[in-house]
């Protein structure tokens, strides 16, 4: 068995990168201070030196044709993987994003495919304000074409990253800022792994409820768990979505089979969110399991303030959550 | 020989914007930095070939979008022809190219089947992109037709992107994107220049200057007068050519390949040419006089080759014989087209993603 | 009481645009072709002659420019409306309309505002491809601060852009490329009206189910409703939302109350659409009032083909709607 | 009097990449359009009152910051006090003002109150935008600035906006908008320097050139070495100062804006300045030396303006004096902001739309 070792998430990310690109010369880093920086975030760090400024290479602040020319190799066999500063950022590029790249494949019969990784980190918790703290996961699925990953943990970033460089698709990678110092178990750099695209996982099983989250509030819904089962013994089985375009709603029926109670819970807008669709899927193909209205809990329809208390007010986390699950378990709670 | 021809109508003149290249022309202030050698006769007639095939395919297309049998926005570009045979003669197979929804000249002159051009833009199955993609989405990688875009301007990032790929391989293939007058304001336009000309990508930028982008005329919108002197700014080697002319395409084209294969970076060429037809199928041409459009016709990118012929000894019988066998192709890309069934409906959910 | 007279949906927005820039000045275009073509499907046809070139604007192909300077001229008192020629192309100016726009009143605490209007057609039905078809209603309800507006008939089409001007926020305002010939009693041009902005309507009364559209999906919709009611006795109650943001939940639950089933249809996808937000809502907001599990139709994931029994296959249009409606009344149906 | 004045390292001087503006220094070959008249002592003792306040506030700020008192991103413009001063003073308080992310000098610089700027960061409910906008987001309407930005270039269009309007209303006000040295390659500056150029816009297009974007230096991914060259090309009239010389940034901006109000369009600036704080608040710095930071102290634009004092006679005293105003002035925005209230939970819901 192997024998795993604790590592930051950050640090995850950055052997990801660098296994896959020894391990195919078609894999290349294009980005925003990505190279002799090592990027805003460090996530590129030291690639520059093994790989050189050929296959790392910092852009312009230029992201229609970064990301435009990433598609550009990737139609001809490279394997470009791009990083965006702040995926808030991509709103900038989104023609190249979702009427060129989410299209091309279907566009050209299947002639023309693309294996590209568009990577970068989202979300809130630092007051960063609207420009800068947005999670667009729920925006990524909406437009066909794409697939959109989110992990939470060291083991799954890394290997899900490698999954995504080696898959034969467009893929948005999402990370997310509060994620970069959590550590977790991870095999060694030299042993190769990756975690499929599609595939959910149970990270909390749980008998009373089934919540549906991914990125960094899965680490906030597993906090409310904890807390939801302690204080009012109610046991909630946390599945941690890990790609969110293509859903793997098997894995939330099965779960939902058990439970009879579903909630979604992601940090992107509410509103024509993934939480809903979650929900319409429910109803539309399971609805006999639900023993409850099916729920779902993303941010409110208003752009994130800085302002410290009011961006805790409007983050979907572990206070609304538990909210929210008490409110769903009501009779439950009422009677304990 | 000069490389463009312009005249100013007085209304133009006071504007100094040239707006067209009929034959009482004006020479271009700018001497070509290429020669501009003749071809021999067997390749202007092979060119010749393509480019009434061209011309043919796109009259049928209009015919049939005038019928009704063809939906959405169809652009012909009928007058442009020889910007895309000049440019596909000079240019390898394997060399990459991106342009606008106004692509089918393109995708014939790289060596698409017109039937399957046809086929396409009816949406049948046997079309290029199996019927999805329709007139704005001609592709074709084996002769290196990468995609046309209905998203203006878009497809210029593509082309840079390609050039990358190739220079990263170490190939000495290029990549080549056309656009038109109307792209140059695009965003993006700038971002893809800034990069090509900085990391000195092997890619040819190819303006398609028809002096209108739909309806409006490119002098109503234009800070710049003379648009190939933009990308000069970036340091990218910039010239003007008369893009009705398919030997002065061919050798502009066929120079600024050569700087791209030799490490010498990107080349933007603009290319005076004229839209004989409306912007799509169904347009009205308020926007142009019927004598502007009829004045035009006499720099035709057809007669001004066929004149070539004749003037190079070429008989009047043998250009019947090229006239004859375009009307055979035709004919048989329009019956392949035709008996195409539909695609099956499932297909309508295939190709989102690569399995 | 007005005489009404019958008119083209095109007219009713000629109409509205002229007759607001004729009440106040501050209200000018801007937009690719508006001037002196009229726009390319004529919406602002003769608005140059009366207006003259300082307040109709032909621009460059320059999407990401004249939408922020729409959002400069009304920070500062103007009222511009921006024509957007497919709606399509409004991801190239994405940053421009959410990461802006959108958030401008909000990130400037309420001292800045912006009354302008981005207006232009979308839609399918007529083969103009994974590009020129798209509608993005969901897209653009997704992001906070953005009222959105799809009217279906040349009524509303006239009273909620007239409305949209008035507003003293950015509105998105939909209009459809099936719908510009279509027809509709308008009172004549000297008689002014808004339809309020947030405010759905029942277009056609049913009693069995409550099926929510806006767009030309209505058109679909209601034929359908004649359809189900002629060959199966299915009463459908049509609300036609009008506007999706805000959404007028208030009619939709009045109606479920009456029918016990609901059903949202629109043309943008579906996945993470307004269809889903209407069913998550149904769950959170009146979960006793359904009968039966809420369905949701939009667009398939995929991109749209140009290919006519393509496209039409997957437009959520007549032959979707019976199907979905007879599913969803599929135990009446067995009995009928 | 020299404009700019530059020196190259000798790693830079090999691409021709001037990054310095320190004492010993090139004059610029590029001679002003415009004069430099000498600003009065007064102008310049309230000149440097001002530029001072900014500095403290910054200093304030930054601690507060290390002390994890501000999170996100927050961007000071220490060494940068002279362009939005030389600004403010060389336009009027009914003129339009867009910047970057970068913004706390030029808001203060505009008339909005330390008070509210520091309260602003903190979050507090006091501050300019209620606590909602933080350090990217100043705004102060009355004194003209309409909105700092944390997108790169999307401020731009944003000031041309407001120009348009102000010439629809038939208004003298211009409108002013400033950004970084890589906000140049972002499309939309492209976009809205074509239309500000083709509709003579009343706007002025004010770049602070600190060499650095981020923690790339410009030349590592521009292919224009000379940026205030590139506006040009659209026959926007375009220059290239001193920044970090308040009295050539009003001599400029002035000249600029004089230019706007009579109807002369659209003016470029490349003012060439240097950050000596790091890009935001954390900012390791390790993409430049720290000899290069301290070398560069040499021009810092407070030192420059208080030699420029003490050669004019103005005594150590008066400007004692300023300084312990100054300190005054911080100490009372501080406690203002210190002692104000969060903003209501209630808040975060309101103000998505005006109502
Ligand atoms: C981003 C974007 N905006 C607008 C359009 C609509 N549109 C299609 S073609 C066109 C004019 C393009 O003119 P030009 O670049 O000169 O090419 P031409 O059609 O003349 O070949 C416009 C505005 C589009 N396709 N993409
Ligand atoms: C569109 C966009 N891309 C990337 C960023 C991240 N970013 C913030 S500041 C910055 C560098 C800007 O440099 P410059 O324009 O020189 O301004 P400076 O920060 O030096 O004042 C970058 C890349 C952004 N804010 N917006
Ligand atoms: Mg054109
Ligand atoms: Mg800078």
């Amino acid at each position: 068995m192997v024998q795993m070792r604790k590592t930051t998430y950050l640090q995850a990310l950055n052997e990801a990168l660098r296994e896959e690109m020894r391990r195919d010369e078609r894999v290349f880093i294009m980005g925003e201070d990505v190279a002799y920086y090592g990027g805003l975030f460090r996530v590129t760090r030291n690639l520059l030196e093994e790989f050189g400024p050929q296959r790392v290479m910092d852009t312009p602040i230029s992201e229609q044709a970064f990301i435009g020319m990433a598609l550009g190799a990737a139609a001809v066999g490279m394997r470009p993987v791009v990083e965006i500063m702040y995926m808030d950022f991509t709103l900038v590029a989104a023609d190249q994003i979702f009427n060129q790249i989410g299209k091309y494949a279907y566009m050209t019969g299947g002639r023309v495919y693309l294996p590209l990784v568009i990577r970068g980190q989202q979300g809130g918790g630092k007051n960063y304000g609207s420009q800068h703290s947005q999670s667009l996961d729920s925006l990524y699925a909406h437009f066909p074409g794409l697939r959109v990953v989110a992990p939470a943990t060291p083991y799954d970033a890394k290997g899900l990253l490698k999954a995504a460089i080696r898959d034969d698709n467009p893929v948005v990678f999402l990370e997310h800022k509060m994620l970069y110092f959590t550590t977790g178990e991870v095999p060694p750099p030299d042993v190769d792994y990756t975690v499929p695209i599609g595939l959910a996982e149970v990270k909390r099983p749980g008998r009373d409820l089934t919540l549906v989250t991914y990125s960094y509030c899965l680490l906030e819904a597993l906090a409310a768990a904890e807390e939801l089962a302690e204080k009012y013994g109610i046991d909630v089985e946390v599945v941690d979505l890990r790609t969110v375009n293509p859903m793997d709603t098997e894995t939330i029926w099965a779960s939902v089979a058990r439970t009879g109670r579903l909630l979604a819970v992601h940090e992107s807008y509410a509103n024509c969110g993934v939480g809903a669709e979650i929900v319409a899927r429910a109803y539309e193909e399971v609805p006999h399991l639900l023993k409850a209205p099916a729920r779902r809990l993303g941010m409110p329809p208003v752009p994130i303030p800085v302002s410290r208390p009011l961006e805790q007010e409007i983050l979907p986390w572990k206070r609304h959550i538990m909210a929210t699950v008490l409110e769903m378990m009501h009779e439950r709670v009422a009677y304990a | 020989m000069s490389v463009v021809k312009t005249i100013t109508s007085s209304q133009e003149r006071k504007r100094g914007w040239s707006i067209s290249l009929a034959p009482d022309l004006l020479p271009v202030e700018v001497p070509p930095p290429f020669d501009v050698p003749p071809l021999s006769v067997e390749v202007l007639q092979k060119m010749y070939h393509v480019m009434l095939l061209i011309r043919r395919v796109e009259e049928y297309l209009l015919d049939a979008a005038s019928e009704g049998r063809i939906g959405g926005a169809m652009h012909t570009a009928i007058g442009m022809e020889a910007n895309a045979v000049g440019a596909a003669f000079a240019t390898r197979p394997d060399d990459y190219v991106t342009c606008t929804y106004r692509g089918h000249h393109h995708a014939i002159a790289r060596g698409l089947d017109p039937g399957q051009v046809i086929a396409e833009v009816l949406g049948k199955a046997s079309g290029c992109a199996r019927g999805k993609g329709g007139s704005m989405h001609m592709v074709d990688p084996e002769h290196g037709l990468m995609g046309t875009n209905g998203v203006v301007a878009a497809q210029v990032p593509h082309a840079a992107g390609m050039a990358l790929a190739a220079r990263m391989r170490g190939e000495d293939r290029i990549a080549l994107t056309f656009f038109g007058d109307g792209a140059i304001y695009q965003g993006v336009m700038h971002e893809t220049f800034n990069i090509a000309a900085k990391w000195k990508l092997p890619v040819i930028f190819y303006m398609e200057n028809n002096k209108y982008s739909e309806m409006t005329p490119i002098w109503r919108t234009s800070a710049i007068e003379d648009l190939y002197t933009f990308p000069k700014v970036y340091g990218i080697e910039s010239i003007r050519i008369n893009g009705n002319d398919v030997e002065i395409v061919h050798a502009a084209v066929s120079w600024a390949a050569e700087r791209a294969r030799s490490g010498e970076g990107p080349t933007f060429i603009e290319a005076i040419t004229y839209r004989l037809a409306g912007h799509m199928a169904g347009d009205l041409e308020t926007y142009r006089t019927p004598e502007e459009r009829e004045h035009q016709r006499q720099a035709d990118p057809l007669l001004v080759l066929r004149q070539k012929l004749l003037d190079r000894n070429v008989t009047e019988e043998a250009l019947a014989r090229i006239e004859e066998a375009v009307a055979q192709d035709l004919a048989r890309a329009v019956e392949f087209a035709e008996t195409s069934p539909w695609p099956d409906i499932a297909e309508a959910y295939t190709d989102v993603f690569h399995l």
